[in-house]
């Protein structure tokens, strides 16, 4: 469907994605295209392939077949960190964070990059306190101001997803994958997150794989459903969740 | 290396606000301490020790800042001392052109080892070394220049940049002790830097690393070959201490050995590695004229550090409240 | 006249790997021996012998005694098993003007290029091999050789210098092949020298691997099948290692035999009560070089090592081990070397008689001549 | 009501030097489903792993069917008839969905069939041979719990079994705990699925730092719904 | 006499053979390593030392208890596994839970001092051993001891039952499992310190067996397992690490690669294994038989 609609908005898309695992088919013929300022949601049933979606789109696996193009380049055969450089960045199904730093320190890792300060090593440490105040502004950002000098293996499960996004968004990605960021958080949590999305979506585009559908319905300004590897639907919310074939294959009769 | 499941001892001794100065003045203290020791000591067990120490302290900060367990490092120690014995015997060179080939070739050696090596890792790291390292023992087997079970002997220790002359048992110390110094500060200087920190956050978690857009193999062969040609330096200096280039050093008992002095002082400490090294190397100079083999205490010594004191003699004394009110920590 | 009020030899030989009854422990035996039979003292300064174990590695060695020089007021170093630590001892006691007196050693070098004004070789060297053995079998008709090589400074010596004489009595050598210090499987090793069809398998080796040499080409059939195995260095200490069923009939070079003579048997008796073993001709050999050294301190009336090395190059040496055995400037003692075969287990009519005395080999034709060594100090 | 098949008094526990619960009571009739709700972080994973025994820092009492469970080895927890399906499911990847399945020894009969957990789990079924970790997440989860309920544990300790699940798998396994209610199974579930817990759970317990602060049978639920608002933002 | 490549077809074959022969030992040796490391994760550096063991063990029978060969076959594995039991309950154990380079180093250490015991008490030098069977079988391109072809047989045996019991049996499933989450294994009911112990043994256990073979032909001494457990480490990375399949293929197969190079190349043959290594690396880096890690 929508990817005809082709305009320069576009900012990362995929034609005729595939990949194969030892004879099994887990994405097949996926086409997609995420838009500047809108998030995009990619939802279907446990094992529809929407890890590997991510997963391929990242990098992080060699697709079987199809073209994937980050603004404007073609990205088929690129590396992941390169990829990231690019402006892709994403974030785990299961939560990375750097244990043992702070949570500062886990923000800092993610500015360095774009600063410049990552091969430097001749200088002392202390030219990435310049980072303090970016730092702390996301932290404050994300509620997690009271754990900044915690460490991140001392944090709860839900705080730690929250903290992966800071890191995230400290790249200030053009393309932002997350991989069900909401997993794991309590209800307080899940409408901040909610929130930060949102906001942060005003001038990046964001792909979301989500289970709450509550959240998918708020925030989600496209959706497109997976099933077995393909794309069975696409659209808004409310075009996608009256489908029948979405209903029986994913959200059930009393969704 | 961190230890997976030991949870970091809780930072609740702040350091004392005079801290600081205190450690100068130990260092300090410490300082003048190797200056005047040769006064006391025999200076070559002294230049032994300080040797070891640098090699010690370079493949810490393989192990202790990046996580990677180099199982090979003998080939850049002992590498790097044929490079330099050949350089400086055969070819005449002067001793400080002779430690920078030796340098180049172990950073050389480094960079194709760690090419190979870094495709895996944790203890498929440590094996893929260990097996490298041993091609590079048969490779100096069999190699016509470092004649093979003989050695190189006799190597010349000339007179550094044409004036000082380093047969003199003083003026050799004084020079390994720069050396050791200028060692020292450089990888100081490399973990506490920006590029360090990557490095600690790689050991973290690599594939977030990546996600953030970090070439995570560049950061980890970029370390891998700082610490090759930083035991290549240690090496350099041994043979022209020892006036002697030989096999024994690109064993893998020597690969085991480095790894013995970094543990027992303290993995991820600065000064761990250089006090293991100063305990391996008088406990081996105090046995080499007993019956009793050394083989025996440096085993039990390992069994005893990795089943009892895994953050190492240094690293414990950090983890006691003293430690911490004078405000060390360790890395690791 | 004696520095610092004493004098100390030490023996540095392997005392735990291959070469250890080759020499080991029993040389440091010989070496003590020798001290108590001058009297345990030299112009009234007591005598000590220190000892220690290199374990075959010339680093090892060079810092021991660069150690015994620097703080344990050694005064001279002997025995010193193995080519590539005599080689590396002798070159660092020439810089700290010390004495070396080689008696386990065999390479030429130590008195040919690589000669230095403190060293001396004593018992035999591997151009006495080759002369004595080598000669023996090119007599007998083995003329084509393939050699099984120790890896380091003696085994090249040796096999160069064996080749070289073979090849000067007409033979030919069709090829070698090196192995490791301390191998145990010989079986690849033995199978090449085999399909080589050479008369003679040359053992350029020593000790303990010359030993399992031995036995595994007993095990591969390979002397059954023709081939001749030559000991280039075997004494009697290996011999006494494989037993003579295994050892019967191979010929061997050495400087001395206990049973030989009278003066030969009496020490070997004596040598005997103390060590269990019968000397073979590196502790023999040790037992010799450290008496001359302590009579020609005596002689120069100090331990000075420019006086005390000048009066063992200058004085002739008599006693058990050699007669009338000449010094040369190169550090070289002249003696004679005898040509044995190892009698079958039959025809022993004592413990340790072991040998048959073929030949005496006058010590001018067994060792070159300081002249021809190549060493820069016979100019 | 019968005797309590599993009863906690005052169970504390520690990870390492952080101590996590401060007194924890719990008790559990045969055949029963308790539900523990609470926010992040509140201990809630903890009191499955310190009664199952896996958390081994841990003072209090713990009795399962009569018997004290502090004192026994982690491998005889499971003979005495608990099952434990962890939070991070734990699926092994060097054996195949079928070995993973098999893999947990039987302790007792009554145990569901193979042919009856692939009739449950078809997605199991289909990708049967293939190694268990290459799973999606919610396979995973289906795949951690289809392989307890062949052992014929007599209770089973769930820690939040809907986590990263589609709407019709959390159906399909609210049908699966119908089922197992059924046939007499009990249940200690942890989640933070506040509508799914309303549908299968008996009881209900809150959690907060370490300490059950509430417990009510689910007939009360309507009426304290807003203390639930307020205590867990629903 | 007929020629392949230049060289004589009679050394290619003499020099075939005795590299299956070595390869046997390298395939019992990388067998037990794969073992211990595939259920462990241990890289068990003492392996060189039990492999020592067992040779030893298999002397001082025959020394003191004038036990025979054959019977030592049997009676010196089950002592080395014992003492291998005894390590892994009472030291071992307690490092499963650290980073696996612990385990690495500890059993370096093991190593260390249990070599620099033997070296104390035995010396350096090797002891000699009797061939329990004597004689030969000429093959027409080399004459075989019957010994060494024993070897062959009896270590191709060893691995196939082994492969079997550990492949085929649920014990396999539960000694994989426990690799990855012992704790988890254990809540299901499964004994798995038991388990683990008797793992750690019957690995060690191998390399007494191996010991055993060897001692006939290689000589008793305290250093022959620090020499040759490097390239077993080398063989084990080849095979993939923790494949016992790859283990056992590629221990043979080594065996005969190294044996070929001795033909036509035999300044390299020392190097071969470790240049296959580095080659199979940068191809396929989780070893011939390893899955992708
Ligand atoms: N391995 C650990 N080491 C140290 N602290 C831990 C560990 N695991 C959990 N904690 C801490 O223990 C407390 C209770 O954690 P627990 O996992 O039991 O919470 P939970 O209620 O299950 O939360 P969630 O809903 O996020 O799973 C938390 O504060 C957490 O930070
Ligand atoms: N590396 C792999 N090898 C083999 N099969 C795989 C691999 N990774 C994923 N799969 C399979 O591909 C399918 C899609 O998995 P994926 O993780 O993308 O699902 P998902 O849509 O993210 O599910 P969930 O919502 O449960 O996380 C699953 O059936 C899974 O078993
Ligand atoms: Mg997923
Ligand atoms: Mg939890």
């Amino acid at each position: 469907m929508p990817a005809m609609q082709a305009e320069p908005r576009v900012v990362l898309s995929a034609r005729g994605l595939g990949k194969d695992f030892a004879g099994f088919t887990a994405v097949n013929n996926v086409d997609l295209d995420v838009e500047h300022a809108r998030i995009h949601a990619l939802i279907g049933p446990n094992g529809a392939g929407k890890t590997t979606v991510f997963n391929l789109l990242t990098k992080f696996l060699q697709p079987t077949r199809g073209r994937i193009t980050l603004l404007g380049t073609d990205i088929t055969r690129t590396r992941p960190d390169k990829v990231a450089r690019m402006g892709l960045v994403r974030s785990f199904q299961i939560s990375a964070v750097f244990p043992n730093l702070t949570v500062r320190e886990n923000v800092k890792v993610a500015l360095q990059r774009p600063n410049g300060l990552s091969t430097q090593f001749w200088l002392p440490l202390s030219a990435l306190d310049r980072l303090d105040a970016r730092a702390d502004q996301l932290i404050e950002q994300l509620g997690l101001a009271q754990y900044r000098d915690h460490r991140a293996a001392d944090l709860s499960y839900g705080r730690k997803r929250v903290l992966e996004i800071a890191t995230t968004l400290a790249l200030d990605p053009e393309v932002l994958l997350l991989d069900e960021p909401m997993a794991g958080m309590g209800q307080e949590d899940v409408a901040m997150v909610a929130g930060i999305i949102r906001d942060v979506a005003t001038e990046r585009a964001v792909l979301m794989v989500e289970h709450n559908l509550s959240v998918v319905a708020n925030i989600c300004h496209h959706v497109t459903v997976l099933q077995r590897g393909e794309i069975i639907a696409a659209g808004d919310y409310a075009t996608v969740s009256a489908d029948p074939r979405v209903r029986s294959a994913y959200m059930g009769t009393d969704a | 290396m961190a230890g997976k499941s030991e949870t970091a001892a809780p930072d609740h001794v702040a350091a004392h606000p005079r801290a600081g100065q205190v450690r100068l003045v130990l260092i300090g203290v410490a300082l003048a301490g190797l200056l005047v020791a040769p006064m006391f000591l025999y200076p070559i067990f002294l230049m032994k020790l300080l040797a070891f120490a640098l090699f010690a302290s370079a493949f810490n900060l393989l192990l202790g800042y990046t996580g990677l367990l180099s199982f090979g490092h003998a080939a850049f120690f002992g590498g790097a001392a044929y490079f330099t014995a050949h350089a400086v015997k055969v070819w005449g060179w002067p001793p400080e052109l002779g430690l920078l080939l030796g340098v180049a070739g172990a950073a050389a050696l480094g960079l194709v080892m760690g090419a190979i090596a870094i495709r895996r890792q944790g203890i498929y790291f440590a094996m893929i070394t260990l097996a490298l390292s041993q091609m590079f023992f048969f490779f100096c087997l069999q190699a016509p220049f470092t004649h093979g079970e003989d050695g190189i002997q006799s190597v010349p220790r000339g007179h550094l940049f044409g004036l000082i002359d380093l047969n003199r048992p003083m003026n050799m110390y004084y020079f390994v002790l720069a050396v050791f110094l200028v060692g020292l500060l450089i990888i100081r200087r490399f973990v506490n830097s920006p590029f360090g920190m990557i490095l600690k956050s790689i050991r973290e978690n690599e594939s977030r690393a990546i996600s953030l857009g970090y070439s995570v193999q560049r950061y980890k062969l970029g370390a891998f070959v700082m610490s090759a040609a930083l035991a290549g330096l240690a090496g350099g200096v041994k043979a022209l201490i020892f006036q002697f280039a030989t096999l024994t050093d690109v064993t893998w008992q020597m690969s085991g050995e480095v790894i013995l002095m970094t543990l027992l002082g303290g993995i991820g400490t600065l000064l761990g590695p250089i006090v293991g090294a100063g305990l391996v190397v008088s406990l081996q100079n105090y046995l080499a004229t007993s019956d009793f083999p050394v083989t025996i205490i440096t085993g039990v010594v390992f069994m005893v550090c990795v089943l009892l004191f895994r953050r190492g003699l240094v690293g414990e004394f950090f983890a006691t409240r003293l430690g911490r009110k004078l405000g060390f920590r360790s890395e690791s | 006249e004696i520095s610092d009020g004493n004098v100390r030899i030490g023996i540095l030989n392997d005392q735990s790997g291959v070469y250890a009854d080759f020499g080991g422990k029993y040389s440091y035996e010989a070496a003590k021996m020798a001290v108590e039979d001058f009297g345990g003292k030299v112009l009234d300064a007591p005598v000590e012998v220190v000892t220690a174990d290199h374990q075959n590695k010339p680093d090892i060695a060079s810092n021991i005694a660069r150690q015994w020089y620097d703080t344990e007021q050694v005064d001279a170093i002997m025995e010193l098993t193995t080519s590539s630590v005599g080689l590396a001892v002798q070159a660092l006691s020439q810089e700290k003007k010390k004495i070396t007196v080689n008696t386990g050693a065999a390479t030429t070098e130590l008195t040919g290029a690589q000669c230095t004004p403190y060293g001396f070789h004593w018992a035999y060297d591997t151009h006495a091999l080759a002369v004595g053995t080598g000669g023996a079998l090119v007599k007998e008709g083995g003329d084509s050789w393939f050699f099984l090589t120790a890896d380091y400074a003696f085994g090249y010596s040796l096999e160069e210098q064996t080749g070289n004489f073979v090849k000067s009595q007409g033979g030919t050598v069709a090829g070698a092949v090196r192995h490791p210090l301390a191998t145990t499987d010989y079986s690849s090793f033995l199978l090449q020298a085999q399909s080589s069809g050479a008369k003679v398998i040359g053992l350029a080796n020593a000790g303990m691997d010359t030993q399992n040499a031995i036995k595994q080409a007993a095990e591969f059939g390979i002397t059954a099948g023709g081939q001749r195995l030559a000991a280039l260095l075997f004494t009697l200490a290996e011999v006494h290692g494989i037993g003579l069923e295994a050892a019967q009939g191979l010929t061997l070079t050495e400087s001395f035999y206990w049973n030989r003579d009278d003066a030969s048997r009496e020490f070997g008796k004596r040598f005997m009560e103390r060590t269990g073993v019968m000397p073979n001709m590196v502790h023999a050999g040790t037992y010799s070089a450290v008496t001359q050294y302590l009579k020609a301190i005596e002689a120069a009336g100090t331990d000075e090592t420019e006086a005390v090395a000048a009066k063992m190059h200058e004085m002739p040496v008599d006693d058990i081990f050699a007669q009338g055995g000449k010094v040369g400037a190169n550090g070289r003692l002249i003696k004679d070397v005898y040509l044995m075969e190892v009698k079958a287990p039959g025809d022993v009519a004592e413990d340790w008689d072991y040998y048959n005395v073929l030949a005496t080999i006058p010590g001018d034709q067994a060792f070159l001549a300081p002249a021809e060594s190549g060493c820069p100090l016979v100019q | 009501m019968s005797a309590p098949l599993l009863k906690v008094e005052n169970l504390q526990a520690w990870y390492g030097e952080s101590h996590v619960l401060h007194g924890v009571d719990l008790t559990v009739t045969e055949g029963e489903m308790i539900c523990i709700l609470g926010r992040n972080g509140m201990g809630k994973t903890t009191t499955l792993r310190s009664i199952m025994g896996i958390l081994r820092k841990r003072t209090g009492r713990i009795e399962f069917a009569g018997r004290d469970m502090m004192a026994l080895p982690l491998h005889q927890t499971a003979r005495a008839g608990l099952g434990f399906v962890p939070e991070e499911r734990g699926i092994f990847a060097s054996l195949s969905v079928e070995e993973n399945l098999m893999l947990p020894p039987k302790v007792a009969p009554g145990g569901m069939s193979v042919e009856e957990i692939y009739a449950l789990f078809p997605n199991l079924h289909e990708r049967r041979a293939s190694p268990g970790t290459k799973l999606s997440g919610g396979e995973q989860q289906m795949l951690a719990m289809a392989r307890i309920l062949r052992t014929g544990a007599r209770c089973l300790l769930l820690d939040e079994p809907t986590e990263g699940l589609a709407p019709v798998i959390i159906q399909a396994i609210g049908a699966v705990l119908q089922k197992l209610k059924s046939r007499g199974m009990t249940v200690v579930l942890v989640e933070q699925n506040f509508r799914f817990a309303a549908k299968v759970a008996d009881r209900f317990y809150l959690m907060d730092h370490g300490r059950m602060t509430a417990e009510f049978p689910v007939a009360e639920l309507t009426a304290r719904m807003d203390m639930l608002h307020r205590e867990l933002g629903v | 006499m007929t020629m392949i490549f230049g060289i004589p077809v009679q050394a290619l074959m003499g020099q075939l053979l005795l590299g299956l022969i070595n390869g046997s030992f390298y395939a019992l040796l990388s067998l037990g390593l794969a073992i211990i490391f595939g259920l462990l994760r241990v890289i068990n550096f003492a392996h060189g030392a039990q492999y020592m063991l067992g040779a030893f063990v298999t002397l001082l029978l025959l020394n003191h208890g004038g036990i025979s060969f054959w019977f030592a076959l049997v009676l010196a594995p089950l002592i080395v596994g014992l003492v291998g039991a005894v390590i892994e309950r009472t030291m071992l154990s307690r490092l499963y839970k650290l980073d696996h380079l612990y385990g690495l180093l500890f059993t370096f250490g093991l190593a260390l001092a249990i070599e620099g015991t033997f070296r104390y008490l035995y010396g350096a030098s090797g002891m000699p051993y009797p061939q329990p069977v004597q004689g030969g079988v000429n093959l027409g391109f080399m004459f075989l001891p019957k010994y060494r072809g024993a070897v062959v047989i009896i270590s191709l045996a060893a691995c196939i039952g082994v492969w079997f019991m550990i492949e085929k049996t649920k014990l396999g499933a539960y000694l994989r499992a426990a690799t990855e989450n012992p704790t988890l294994v254990q809540s299901f009911g499964v004994n798995v310190p038991l388990l683990l112990t008797l793992t750690y043994a019957l690995g060690a256990g191998l390399a007494g067996f191996a010991g055993v073979l060897a001692a006939p032909i290689y000589q008793v001494s305290p250093l022959m397992g620090s020499n040759l457990i490097i390239i077993v480490f080398a063989v084990v990375v080849v095979g993939g690490m923790g494949s016992i399949l790859g283990a056992i293929v590629t221990g043979y197969m080594l065996g005969v690669v190294e044996g070929l190079t001795k033909v036509f190349y035999p300044e390299a043959s020392n190097i071969v294994i470790f240049v296959i290594m580095a080659i199979v690396l940068i191809l396929r880096p989780a070893g011939l038989f390893g899955k992708d890690a």
